[in-house]
Parts: structure tokens; C-alpha cells; sequence
């Protein structure tokens, strides 16, 4: 097998003799002997047996088109309009590589370009990157980058306590080399990051990371609070935001951030089990910042003949020339998953991106209301995809007992806030539909009646 | 032709999207101080011309089904198209990550399965899936080795080793994770100077960042002694993947004397670049090494045909990326490898150092271009076009740009950077006889330009959708952004 | 560019195929006289060079994607992504047109869903959804005409009329059913002379073919009056539904008289043309001529919540295609009209009837093209380039070619037959106020060139892959295969 | 909802301006009053509700990836590359129409011109049209055929009563306008064509018609001496033949065929419930055969330059021209159909097509070979394909009990056939796997012992 891939597997003798080899063995004669070998590896098939074959195995995951699901904690299910993924799919931006060679490649520089303004809109920042991996890496590069700005002077870089596991643990590993202290600061009892612990907390820091809604889904009302007391500190402000909430809820530039960071993946990809995704990475019109930016950039610029052209730019911060010295490691990024957040912001426009802000602060609010009748929500305030309950049975149980009814329930928060008791965070978006949430809540209504038999 | 910006289509008022009711028509408040009030130019299109537009952006760009794309150390293959509607399944794209383990068994034992492949594969003995790309994995892979030698309390460890041959991201990657960088230079074959490298280690070496085949294409033929001298100082041996498609099949990293591998799915395994990304990145060890490996892993439990995400990884280093990797990108992996085969695998390197030697001897020769190092190469061949520029001006820049006249995709050039005016050439197994030679005959004839008429070559490129692209400019006057541009545009400022 | 055929790029022994093993590798005895011995000379490639060749062609080609398609009579309006999406679900694809019932009642429902939408958008009661095209559906209404009027004996009815301004294949389809076509003047409005047409009918007459609005975009505004002469004749009425695009939600043909109708999903209902078909082509009647579709209908069991295959249709005509009709075009169509609804239909034919008359408003005038008939147009227009080619020479088949170099489709050209030198334009609802300013702008362009500088119009095209394609050389020395063009260039009787 | 197709919605007022319309309603103001009305239809819904809800509906289909079916009869579960598919979504392919313009339709221009050369080499006959609407159409098609070429004085064409019945039923639609008597040739005692009954039938026959393998699945093995008795009386000889047995079986136009026809979507195509399909129709080079051909046929030619081009050709015949005097009314026809088969078939080449022909046939005699030991097969001789099964117990039991066990059984021939008794049509293909005929034959053995209990 493989042959259908290789069209010279029909040709090696004559093209070995065309330039003097007599074995494809002579080609490998500088390899030490004994280290080629016969690998223990499965026979090659069909293309048919293996679609079948992956099908089955594909076929044992249970989707959410299935099973009503309320998992969110930082991954949702949004609908990706078809004609986005039609485009992603066409052969000329899927199979093509970083254009190197801008002159065959205007097409996907133009499609980042176009995406690094509709970021630096939503965001309200001009610089943007054309992707990092992810948010998490993404907060983990402005910190490496806050304490470049510092020349490594201040080592220190507070995140909120209310923040997703999976991104402080990237931004600890990320920042393990350059010794970072990365310092907890904890919410108040309103949920909100406290105020008066970040103030003790902020001396020394290089950096100040705070997102629009926290992990527990609750909207941070002192965003731009925050930001003073970090610049009062010396320290730069960078601000996380969810992508889907900026045609609602002002732009981070405008809240004071020097660095904003997301989730592009929110628009125009799906939910994958957790990837690809793309990081959102913006900073203000600042010299120094440009220059300790991480990523690929794309500019705008004109051709031989005066025309305008794009092109990737500002690369001397990069590792293919600065070597150990660049702004960051990265090369390959997420460009498609770029250029579908793209195609899909080009299909909302400002009123589509606030409208799909309004309904799932509506759908957030009616399971808010609705979870409120069976559990406890810990915290007041405007929640935002995510909503935390508390229950007072083991939520170990109510979630066995809801998968029997073909339900998925919440992430289960005790694990790593054990001072949330038994809680889980329940999530809603455009996706969610009314009679999913009332048999939720009638599920769960069922079960805790049970358990208190 | 010329394709306006989406900004430019905009139109007030016109709209592509739909979406469905609230559930319930309630009044949320936001708060005053954070209602957004700042303008939110996005453009506004129907959907028929946001498809227009992309589809005409599409095609003013080059990838892998418009023609032969041998950039070097980038295995520009095909990317099957099963791979596409595998990876359309619905049990990948709808899953969260979330899910309790018994509703996503299937994706769970893609990637347990992905990784027995890999570790068979490489000789190692446990993989992580994890990292987004192949930096993401280097940077996992030294960090590897930082939390390695400072768990035994070699905490003096701090130089890694890297060839001045290699690849940009190995150094970067490296001091990421907060070692200081030493570069090994190469010897005349182009291959790691043993000397050299001798020299270097010491009680502070942490390890050595390899690639095999290099980046010149040359299998470095002492790697068991470079190995021995690493192992000897207590260093480890990495093997950056990047070049594995030379020798898929047929030799195995871990055989080499390597102790860490990152691969890079996107290269080797077939699946699409994307115009940069996403890629995937695995990363393996040797079994002493797999406690060092970031969480969670894919394990399974036999006992009860369980796959389940293990977060038992007493030493991991933590997290290099959110989640668990780029879950449709293991899944297109996979499905090439189960096509494959033992026997497509090992046809794979075959023919692809076969093309590559066949392109290198049809060239060799030719006026202007220099083949140095050794004449044996493996997935690829790295040509200087030193002579050309002194006898003509013409940079392997402007030849690079001449071949885009010929409707191919330029080699990778001035790269390595131990060549001067590199042309770094790698067609990959899937570009055809033909193919190869029409393209030695394209490098032929711009080698005959440069000496007869060589403006052709420097203007070039000339077929283009637009003519040469002025970089200096751009980084001079960033416009990084539509609104850069309307505002440097009013102000004056540039002229296009 | 070119793309050589795919017999030029064949390398024997390349392969691009791979097939599961046979069950049993039993030898099987072909009989000597069965057995192929003839030559079988099919390209060998492998699969990169299969997707790189149908890549490069399908670049060579037009479609809505690309930019404008005003095509007369063509509906080619933008073919939405979610209906290929849910066309490409295994639901459609996998299934087995003979299976049990049981296991297809989400296909026979969306049968029957799509069947009660078309019933209420054309006022008729009964639909099957099997022709093919437009002209299976014409072939399927006229058999049923032929097959009531019999039933009733009367058999001396074997006249269809028809007006000269129909569409070829409404005659054609006649005739196919056994009729003698009587054709109809049109009078100086556009519209159905009626004076003609109540001399023409008689107790011969069996039905009459109309399209309202007509091939000229002209609503047929008597339409009521045409009706009940048919009528009195005992002729039935039958309806071309390949213009409903001008009155979809708003005007239902039913409402008209009519008592028969053929759609076109593929044209109204946004399936995607393919360069030339599959299509869909439903045949709807009123409730008397219901017993007289072909078999199998889909009918519900409101009892059991069953949806079935219904062969009970006592009078059916038969059959006009295997099996139940293009079933994955039907998909498409009912996910459209799903999304659509009730208002978005109507904004269908608002938008595409205003289109069509701006573009007419803002040509009109424009030296060297005349506007025939009534000035009030429905979804499309018809000009005459009569005057330019009296006066210029310049024809409306140049005007069309010249339209190619500006990157649009050219309009239908010499049709209807009753205008001369016809340009007839259907831009559809989905072209934007800037495309049809753009094709003014070029026709007003053309229009100067053809009185500055007819030459530049009469060589067009001037920027397209080929130039004028000679096609009175294509039928005056057929050249259909590879074979015979190898066979006819040995034998030195074609020269390219 | 629709707005978001329609661009103009957002500038009816301003465009009505400019053309000196002051509403919509005056845009239809020559339609008679009262006709203008509201429609009782649903209202539009989201493109994610419309998403789920067909989805939804779609899932109720029981596929053949999750149920081994033994269906053919006509339509077969054939694996299609995924690479076909991938290329005929291309827009510039999938939403292009009739290549009228052909500088800018080169591309499918070319690609039916490649189909139709492929499809001349399988049949043996170099003069293809670009596609009928399927197999049973083309046959129709070829009867009309057969009788203008006798000028209409021979109004007799037989066909074997071995067919299809959805064949027959469209040939007899299809010929009832031109009054032709479709006669049906019983098969002999071996299920092959009885040819003395041919002899007697076949005196003032416009034209025989003839499958390879008919519908029972029996490879016809007269077919040449068929085509010499019609030919010998003065009738056209007409060959249907299903591609997939063409790489290992003679060409029928090397078996005497004046025109050939079959089944273009057995190739590139699934089984989609039954449509789209695509006829292949291929003639003799033969003015007056070509003069009488139905469908559009692509041919070579020149441009301005002298270059090598492509073009809709000898459109003389076709109803846009010759109108009530066409030689058929089709317009539209299967064109991506007829690509997607060229495209597998260049996928497969010589030696693909004869290597699926043999397993078809191996697994063909698989599947005979363990359908005897539960049944008979009344007749002997090669199967390709289908295999007729007849049971002791009526099949409608039997077809009960293999749902009930998740196998879909063969088709009933009881009922077009009643001759045959309690006999139905079991098939493969190369899709057929193994496991699925052994878990068949054994249900179908417990299931005979359970009733004869």
C-alpha cells in the first residue's frame, strides 16, 4: 500500500540507473550498518477499510448532537456556519504552508491580514499576531513578554485564582525557564478578583492577567480598575477576553490592556476535543511592544510596480533569524483556524457578533434561573456562558445519574477549588436549546429528590 | 487580479448570518463602565459575497494540489483527501473535552493507537500528543530534559548544544525553556565536527538538539559516536523530527541513540499546513523519561477495554498547550498511517531520498549552482547559488522569484544558514518524475538567464498576481491592520 | 494555462487506487468469449497527480463562486454551503434505495416534507419528485396530459401549444409524448397573442405550455384569460416552472389556471447546477390529475406516523427515471426552503425581480441595445444587440465573448428566438446593487467599443485561458474522444 | 430569515429610488389583483436549527456503514475515493451549469471530454455523449433511438424479460408517445436469454436489447450471437453493461453493439436512495447514428490561436436548436455525475478497473457459494454482483427475522418475478466484507430451522 501516493514507485529502477545507483540500498550506504530494520508494523489497507474502521471507532464518541451537553469551562459548542468550513476546505488555503513566497501567496496573507484587523477591532488594539497555539500560550507569551519589557528585572506575573487549570499549568510550564513567580490573586466574595489582594500582590510584578469573565463564567466588573492599579505599579496589563463577548462588552484596548489576549477557535471552528485552536494576540501601537511581540505578523505593503501587496513582516523578532534570541520559538501556528474566525466575524459584522453576545447572555441567564431552582449559585452577578451551582449531594452521583438519562452535566469544579464544595459549571451558548435545559433541570430535580429519599 | 479587502466590500446593512432565538426574551444588563461603546468597524457582507471573496483569495494562492511545492524542511507531500473526510467525522469536531471518558472512547483510543504507531515508529517508549506544532515539542522536549537533569540535582546543567546547521526554532525553543545556547559547527562534509563537540560537553551540558538527516540533507554518519560523547557527558540526545520523512520506515530515532523525539505530524504524516498551521507535534521518550512528560497521557486499561486520559505523571513538567493536542490533526495522522502500512512507510523515505539524489545529480553541475558537503543526500538537498550571485548579482532570492514564473513554488532559501545563497530543495515522495525534471530544467534555464540576460531573473517574478514584494517597506511602515492603513493612508504617509 | 488531457500525464504503472483483498481468493472462470481482449486504455496515475489535474481544471473553470452569472432562464443564483453540508450527511449518501421502510423514514419524510412545501408554493395538490431536470418533469406533465385526455377517450386530442417563446425543450418534450406542436405568436407586448391563441385551440387542442413570467421577463398579465380559453377548449394548462424565481411566495401558479407545473430545484430552490446537471425537476397537479403521476408517490400514515413508498396510483403513467428521483438534490432544496421560510422566499422574488429591473433601467438607452416588448420585467430582461450589429457589426454573441475579459459570465445569447441578437439577462436576488453596476458598466463599455472600436469586440476574448473557441470546426470534424483525436492527428486531417 | 443570501435586501428603498419605482408592489403591477397572496408556510429558521433538524431526520436512515445490507438490484454500495468527492465540491465544478461559454469553462469542458473518452475505451464505441439521467433513461433513450433510425417504419423493440422493472417501466413511458411495443424475451431453462424465442420475436424489430449481466445477475453469455440474430434482421443491437465488469469484460461494442448504455454512477457515486445517477450512451462512429443521438456531446477543437480547445458540439440535434424536432428534450443533464465517474476512473486505470471486476466477481462467488448451503440458486452459471436465492419459506419471514438480527436481506423477486417462488437478489461488491456473509448465512440458517420447527 502506499503506491497511490508515490507515482515514482513505478520508476525507481529506471531513475536510479539515470543517475548512477544501482539500489535504493546505495542511497542509505552512509547509514551505519545494522540500523536499518523491518519495523513491527501493521500491513497497509484499503482506503475502504480504513474509512470503515475509523468510522466504527468515531462512532464510539457520543457528540453533543446526540446528548444534550452543558459542559463549557473554556471549550463551547458553537454552531460553525457550513460555508466557513467550505472555504477552510478548499486545497489552495488548507495544503499551502506559511507563504513564504508572498507572490503565490496573497491570498492567505490577505485572509490573515483581514483577520489581524477584525481582531484588532474586536479587541480594540492595532498590533495583532496572526495566531499563537492557543489562549492558554497566548497568556503564557505576554508573560514571558512583560518581563522582557522589564529586561527581566521584575519576575513576577499575577493571574486570578478564578482562572481555567488548563491555563495556569501552561503558564507555569511556559515560564518555568525564565523563572517567573506567577502569584495566584484570589476573587472576594462577590466572585470578583479582590481588589485589596491585588494591590499587596502587585509590587515587583512585571505583569498584571485578568479575563473579561472569569473561569466561574462571572463578567470581571473592575477591568479597568484592575488595569489602573497594575499601571500605577509599573506593571503592563494584559487582559484575556472571549472573543464572542466583545460586540457586547467593551474592548479590552479600551479598558486599558497593553496586551489582549483569546480564543479565536470560539468563531468558526468546533469544538475538536480540544483542538486545533488559536490564540488571539494583541498589543498597543508601541515600539517596545512590537519589538518583544511573539508570532507571525503580516503587513501591507506595495509590489514592484506600486501596487498594494502583503507580506509577512517584522520577522527579525522571529526564531528562523534570531535564534535564540527571538521573541519566541514559534513557526507553524494556527493560520486556518484564523482565517475561519475570519470568515465567520466577516459573516456576523458588528451586529451579528452582538446579537450572538446577547443571546447567550441570554441563554446564560435563563440556565442561571433555571439551575437556581434545583442547586445554589454561588456568586451573584452577570455570568456569561458559564454558570457555577452548587449541590448538596456528591456531584460525583448527580452526574452518573444524568448521563443515565442521556444527559451530559457540568465540569465538576471540587476537583481543583475544593473550596467550592461541590460545584459544577454549567454552560450555555447560541447552541443551547430551551427543552435541553428544562429536561436538565427536571433531571436534576429527579435525582436530588432521590438522593434525599 | 486584484481582490478588494472584505472592508472595502462592506456595505451597511447587509447581513450573512443567522441565529437562532434566545431562549428566553429577557433583558441582561451589562454594566455601564463595560457595555461596549467603542466602535466595532467589522465589515458587513450577505454570505454569497463573503464566499466570493474567499474563494477568490483562495485562488491567488499556491498549495500542494496546485503544483510541486518543495520547500526545504518543510515535506511539502500530498495531503490525502481521506484524511479531510475522516477528520469531517462528526465524533470529531462535536466532542468536547471534557466528556466523561466512556462517551469518547473513540477519540481516546485514536490517540492511544496514534501513539503505539509512533512509538514503533521512532523506537521510543511513550508519547505525548500535546504540543500544538514542532516548536510547541522541542520546547516540551528540553523541558524534558531541564526537569530531568534538575530532579537528579544536576542543576549546573544549563548549556544545550545545537548544530550551526540547525533549525531556527531548536535554539529559540531551548533558551525558552532557560538554557544557554551553544552552537557546533559543522565540519567540510557538512555534518556535526566530532571535535568540536568534544570540546563542548561538559558537566554543564544539558544535551544536544540534533537533526538526522540534517538540514543539508546529510545523514550525519557519526551519530553513534556523537551520541556516545553526549550520553558520556550526561547530556541527552534530541531528535528534532522535522527530516524523519528521509528515513520513515527504515531507521529509528531511538536506534540512533536519541533519548527525545518530537515529530511533526503535518510534515511526515501527511496532513495539510494550512498556510501555516495547525500543525501537531508529538513528543517521545525513552522509559526513563516518560515521568517527565506533560499530563494528561493516553493510557489503557486492558483489563477492562478502557482508554482513559492519565494523569499519573509523577515528575511532569505540567502543560505545554491546553487540553490534549491538536485532536483533528491525530486523526488524520492516524488514518495515513493505517493507509501506509509497514511497507508504504519504508516506500515513502525510499522514493523520497530517491527524488531528491535523482533532482541533486540532474542539477549538479549546472552553471552557477554548487552542491556543497557531501554528494549523498536524503529527503532533501541544499544547492548554493554563491557562484551565480558573484558571476551575474543573481541572489538564489531572485531565483526563487523566477521560478514562480514557471507556475512552481520556490525552494527554501537562505536557509541553512551555513550556506551561502542557499537553495534548500525538498520535493517529497509524492511529486512525480516528471515533475522533478521539468523543475531541474526551470532551475536550468534561470541558470542560463542569470549569465545571459540576468534582469529577467532579478526583476522577477513577472506572472504573478502581483510583481515582487517590497518587505523593506513593510517592516520600515508597519500596516498591520485595515484601520493602519485608512489612517496612514489619510495622513499621507504611504503611497499605495 | 493549459492542462494537458489526463491520457498525457499517464505513466504506465503508476497507480492511484486501493481496494480491499477479494473474501476468498477463489479463481473465477470468465468464458473465453466474455473475456476482455480488446485494448482498455485508461490513464494510469497516481492519486496526487488525479487531484492536482481536476484542481487545475476546475481553475480553468466558471461558476457562481467566481463572480456574476447572469444566465438567462438559468436561475443561477448562490448555491448555499449548509445544503451541500446536510447533502453530504451518510444519511444521504448510504442508503439503499430498496430498503425496508422502517429504515428510511427520515428520507421518504424529507420527501414528503418537501412535497408539502411545493404544494403551497404553486397551489397545486399532489407532487412526485422524480424527473431528473427540467425536461424529465416536461416529458412527465405532457404524459399526463396525453394519459388523461385518453383516459377520457379523447383520444383526437393529440395537439400541444406552444408559444414561440418558449423554451426548446417544451416542444421537444411534446413531441417525446407523442404531440403535434402548434406554436403561438407572441403579440408586440412580449406576451401570448390571444387572438392567436383562440384561433389555434380546438377540440384537438390537449394543453397548452406556457412560462409565467416568460422567456423575455414579461409577466404574462392575460394569464387568467389564457387560462379560461384553454379551459373551454378542454385543454389543460401546464406550467414551466423554470422562471418561478419571479414570483416564488408571492404569486402561486395554481392561482394562475394552471393544472400542471414542473420546478427546477436546481434553479429556484439553490441546488448547485454542476456544470450541466444533476438536477430536479417535481411535477405538481391539481387534484383530478392525481391519479395519473408516476409510480412510486410518498405518502404519510398520519395513523402510524409511517411515511411510505406509494405505488397505489391507479392511472400512473409509469415510470420517467429509476427509482424515486434525485434524492440528494431533494435534500438541498428542502434545507433551503427550511432556512428560507415563508418572508424569505417572498424576499426572493422582490430582490431578484428588482435586480433585474434596475439593471434593465440603468442599460436601457445605452446606444446599440433595445429593450423588446413591455419595459415592467419580472426576474430577467432580454435586449437586442440588433442595432449595434446593424450599425457596428459587432453581434450579441461578441458582446457576450467581450463580457468573458472582464472576469463575468456572459448572459444567454439568441434566446428567446423571437428577439433578434438576444442578450438575456437573469442576474438573481443574490448579486449585490455593486455587481450589476459593474456588468452596466461593462456593457455600456462594450457598447463603446463597438462604435470606437469594433475589432476589440468582434476578437474577443481576449483574457481567457483560450480565445475563441472555433465550433463550426468542432462539428464540421467531430473530435468527441482521445482516441479519435490521436487517431485524426496521425492521419494529419486536424492541425492542432 | 434569507436576508443573509440577498445583498439588495439592505438597499430595496434606495435601488426602487433610482429606477423610479416607489415600491416593490410596482414592480408587480401587471399581475391581476387579488393573485398577490399570503402563503401558508412556515417561518424561516436559523441555519443551526435548520442544521440540527435535518441532522435529526437524517439519522433516522438506517445506513449500510451501520447494518451489512445485501441489497443490488440495480444499485450497489460501492466505495467512493475520497479524493472524488473532495474534487467535485469544488465550487468552480459544483455550481458552475451547461458550459454555453466555453473560454470560461474549459475546465469541465474538458473533464466531460475525458469522461467521455474513458467511457469510449470501457465500451468499445468512440462516440459518447456527456450523460443521460441514468441507465434506464439511456435505454428509453436508445429504443426512440433505434425507431427514428428506421425512420419510424419499425415500431417493435424487444428487451429481455430478465430487466429490471424500474427499466421497464421507464422504457414503456418513455416510448408510449411514439407508440412502440416493447417486447419482452423470456430467459431459458440456464437464465440466459432464450434465443430461439429471440429468432421468432425478432423479424420487424427497430432494435434488441441486451444486459452483460442481466438482472437476475447472470453474465449473458450469447451476447455476440444476440447482436448477429438482430442484426441479422435488420434491427440495431443495443448493449447495457455496468461499467465495473468492463475491465474484465469484453467491450460491447467488440460484441457487435450499435449502441451501448449503462450506469456512469457505479463509478465515483454513492447510492445516494437512488439519485443522482448518470446514463452512459454510446454509439458506432456513425454519421446517421450520430445524426440521431440523444444528450450533449462535448468535443476537440481549436481557439483563435490555433490552441487546443474544448466546446459543446454538434448542438443541431438538441431541443435549444431543433426544438419539437430534437432527438430527445434533455437539457440539464448528470455532467458532475459523469465527472466523478472519470475521475475514479482515471483514479483506477486498466488495471484498478480489472483488479475491482475480479473481486467483485470473487466476492460474487463468495457469497453464491454460502447462499447454497441455506437455499437454491435456480440457476447455474457466472454471477456478477446479485445472486438469486430461493428459499422452502416465504421471504417476507425471512426478511422479518434478518432485521431483527441488524441485517438488511436481498431484494423480493416474488413480485415482479412470480415464477421465480420465495426468491430474492443478494449482492456484493468489493464493499462486502466477510464477517457480514457469514453472520447472513448463519442467521438465515437459524431462521429456516426456527420456522421449519
Amino acid at each position: 500500500m502506499g503506491r497511490h501516493y508515490i507515482p515514482n514507485s513505478a520508476h525507481k529502477e529506471e531513475m536510479l540507473k539515470e543517475i548512477g545507483f544501482s539500489s535504493i540500498e546505495d542511497l542509505f550506504s552512509d547509514v551505519p550498518k545494522g540500523m536499518v530494520k523491518e519495523f513491527d508494523l501493521p500491513e497497509g489497507k484499503s482506503e475502504y477499510e480504513v474509512f470503515t474502521e475509523m468510522n466504527e471507532i468515531l462512532g464510539k464518541n457520543k457528540t453533543v448532537l446526540e446528548m444534550p451537553s452543558f459542559l463549557g469551562a473554556g471549550t463551547y459548542f458553537h454552531y460553525v456556519p457550513a460555508h466557513v468550513k467550505y472555504i477552510i476546505e478548499r486545497s489552495e488555503f488548507l495544503t499551502a504552508y506559511t507563504p513564504y513566497q508572498p507572490e503565490i501567496s496573497q491570498g492567505m496573507l490577505q485572509a490573515l491580514f483581514e483577520y489581524q484587523s477584525m481582531m484588532a477591532e474586536l479587541y480594540g488594539l492595532p498590533i495583532v499576531n496572526s495566531s499563537m497555539y492557543d489562549w492558554g500560550t497566548a497568556i503564557a507569551e505576554a508573560a514571558l513578554m512583560t518581563v522582557r519589557l522589564h529586561r527581566g528585572k521584575k519576575k513576577r506575573f499575577l493571574i486570578p485564582k478564578a482562572l481555567s487549570p488548563e491555563k495556569k499549568a501552561v503558564i507555569r510550564t511556559y515560564t518555568r525557564g525564565a523563572d517567573l513567580e506567577i502569584v495566584e490573586v484570589p476573587w472576594d466574595e462577590k466572585g470578583q478578583l479582590d481588589l485589596e489582594k491585588l494591590k499587596e500582590e502587585v509590587k515587583d510584578s512585571a505583569g498584571v492577567y485578568v479575563e473579561m469573565s472569569n473561569f466561574f463564567g462571572l463578567v470581571e466588573e473592575n477591568v479597568r480598575e484592575i488595569g489602573e492599579i497594575a499601571h500605577e505599579a509599573g506593571a503592563y496589563f494584559v487582559v484575556g477576553a472571549d472573543p464572542t463577548m466583545l460586540g457586547v462588552f467593551e474592548a479590552p484596548g479600551e479598558l486599558g490592556a497593553d496586551i489582549a489576549v483569546g480564543e479565536a477557535s470560539y468563531l468558526g471552528s468546533p469544538m475538536n476535543f480540544g483542538g486545533p485552536r488559536a490564540g488571539v494576540f494583541a498589543v498597543r501601537n508601541d515600539r517596545s511592544l512590537i519589538r518583544q511581540m511573539p508570532g507571525r505578523i503580516i503587513g501591507m505593503t506595495k509590489d514592484a510596480d506600486g501596487k498594494r501587496a502583503f507580506v509577512m513582516t517584522l520577522q527579525t523578532r522571529e526564531q528562523h533569524i534570531r535564534r535564540a534570541k527571538a521573541t519566541s520559538n514559534i513557526c507553524s501556528n494556527e493560520a486556518l483556524v484564523a482565517v475561519a474566525a475570519a470568515i465567520h466575524l466577516a459573516t456576523l459584522g458588528p451586529k451579528g457578533l452582538a446579537e450572538l453576545g446577547e443571546i447567550i447572555l441570554k441563554n446564560t441567564a435563563y440556565l442561571k434561573k433555571r439551575l437556581s431552582e434545583v442547586g445554589e449559585v454561588p456568586f451573584e452577578g452577570l455570568y456569561f456562558k458559564d454558570v457555577p451551582v452548587r449541590f448538596e449531594i456528591p456531584y460525583d452521583v448527580i452526574h452518573e445519574r444524568l448521563l443515565e438519562r442521556g444527559i451530559h452535566g457540568g465540569y465538576y469544579l471540587g476537583k481543583h477549588f475544593p473550596e467550592l464544595g461541590e460545584t459544577a459549571l454549567f454552560a450555555a451558548t447560541e447552541t443551547t436549546r430551551k427543552e435541553w435545559v428544562d429536561r436538565l433541570v427536571e433531571a436534576l430535580g429527579e435525582i436530588i429528590s432521590e438522593a434525599e429519599l | 487580479w486584484d481582490e478588494p479587502t472584505i472592508f472595502e466590500l462592506s456595505r451597511p446593512g447587509r447581513i450573512g448570518y443567522t441565529l437562532p432565538k434566545p431562549i428566553e426574551e429577557v433583558e441582561v444588563e451589562i454594566p455601564e463602565k463595560l457595555r461596549r461603546t467603542s466602535p466595532l468597524k467589522l465589515p458587513e457582507l450577505s454570505e454569497p459575497e463573503v464566499v466570493k471573496h474567499y474563494t477568490r483569495l483562495s485562488e491567488m494562492n499556491y498549495g500542494v494540489d496546485s503544483g510541486i511545492y518543495p520547500l526545504g524542511s518543510c515535506t511539502m507531500k500530498y495531503n490525502p483527501k481521506i484524511n479531510e473526510e475522516i477528520a469531517s467525522h462528526p465524533g470529531v469536531a462535536y466532542v468536547h473535552p471534557y466528556q466523561d471518558e466512556r462517551t469518547v472512547q473513540g477519540a481516546l483510543r485514536i490517540m492511544w493507537e496514534l501513539e503505539q504507531w509512533l512509538k514503533e515508529i521512532t523506537g521510543m517508549d511513550r508519547f505525548t500528543l500535546q504540543p500544538a506544532a514542532g516548536a510547541n515539542g522541542e520546547f516540551t522536549g528540553v523541558s524534558i530534559i531541564r526537569a530531568y537533569h534538575l530532579d537528579r540535582g544536576e542543576v549546573q546543567r544549563d548549556e544545550m548544544l545545537v548544530p550551526d546547521s540547525a533549525h531556527g526554532t531548536n535554539p529559540a525553543s531551548a533558551a525558552m525553556a532557560g538554557f544557554k545556547v551553544i552552537e557546533i559547527p559543522s565540519n567540510e562534509n557538512g555534518t556535526v565536527d566530532l571535535e568540536a563537540l568534544e570540546n563542548a560537553v561538559s558537566e554543564r551540558t544539558a544535551g544536544l538538539m540534533l537533526t538526522n538527516p540534517n538540514t543539508l540533507g546529510i545523514f550525519e554518519d557519526e551519530i553513534l559516536e556523537i551520541a556516545k560523547i553526549v550520553h558520556k557527558a550526561g547530556g541527552l540526545l534530541y531528535y528534532d523530527g522535522a527530516n524523519l520523512n528521509a528515513v520513515l520506515g527504515k531507521i529509528r530515532p531511538g536506534d540512533m541513540g536519541f533519548d527525545i523525539v518530537h515529530l511533526n505530524l503535518h510534515k511526515t504524516f501527511s496532513t495539510p499546513h494550512g498556510g501555516g498551521g495547525p500543525g501537531s507535534g508529538p513528543v517521545g521518550v525513552k522509559d526513563f523519561l516518560k515521568d517527565y512528560l506533560p499530563v494528561p497521557l493516553v493510557s489503557y486499561d486492558e483489563e477492562n477495554d478502557r482508554y482513559y486520559l492519565d494523569y499519573n505523571v509523577p515528575k511532569s513538567i505540567g502543560k505545554v498547550k491546553e487540553l490534549y493536542g491538536n485532536f483533528a490533526v491525530i486523526v488524520r495522522a492516524l488514518t495515513y498511517l493505517k493507509i501506509m502500512g509497514k511497507e508504504g512507510l519504508r516506500e515513502v523515505s525510499e522514493v523520497a531520498v530517491l527524488n531528491a539524489n535523482y533532482l541533486t545529480q540532474k542539477l549538479k553541475g549546472t552553471r552557477g549552482y554548487e552542491l556543497p558537503g557531501k554528494e549523498l543526500r536524503k529527503h532533501e538537498t541544499v544547492f548554493s547559488a554563491e557562484p551565480m550571485k558573484k558571476e551575474t548579482g543573481v541572489t538564489a532570492m531572485d531565483v526563487a522569484k523566477r521560478l514562480l514564473d514557471f507556475g512552481m513554488h520556490a525552494p527554501t532559501v537562505y536557509f541553512p544558514l551555513i550556506v551561502h545563497e542557499a537553495l534548500m530543495i525538498e520535493p517529497t515522495e509524492t511529486v512525480s518524475k516528471e515533475e522533478l525534471d521539468a523543475y531541474v530544467e526551470a532551475l536550468k534555464r534561470i541558470s542560463e538567464e542569470a549569465y545571459s540576460n540576468p534582469e529577467v531573473v532579478k526583476s522577477a517574478p513577472h506572472n504573478t498576481a502581483v510583481k515582487r514584494v517590497d518587505d523593506v517597506l513593510a517592516a520600515k511602515k508597519p500596516v498591520i491592520t485595515w484601520r493602519m492603513y485608512r489612517e496612514l493612508k489619510k495622513k499621507g504617509e504611504i503611497d499605495y
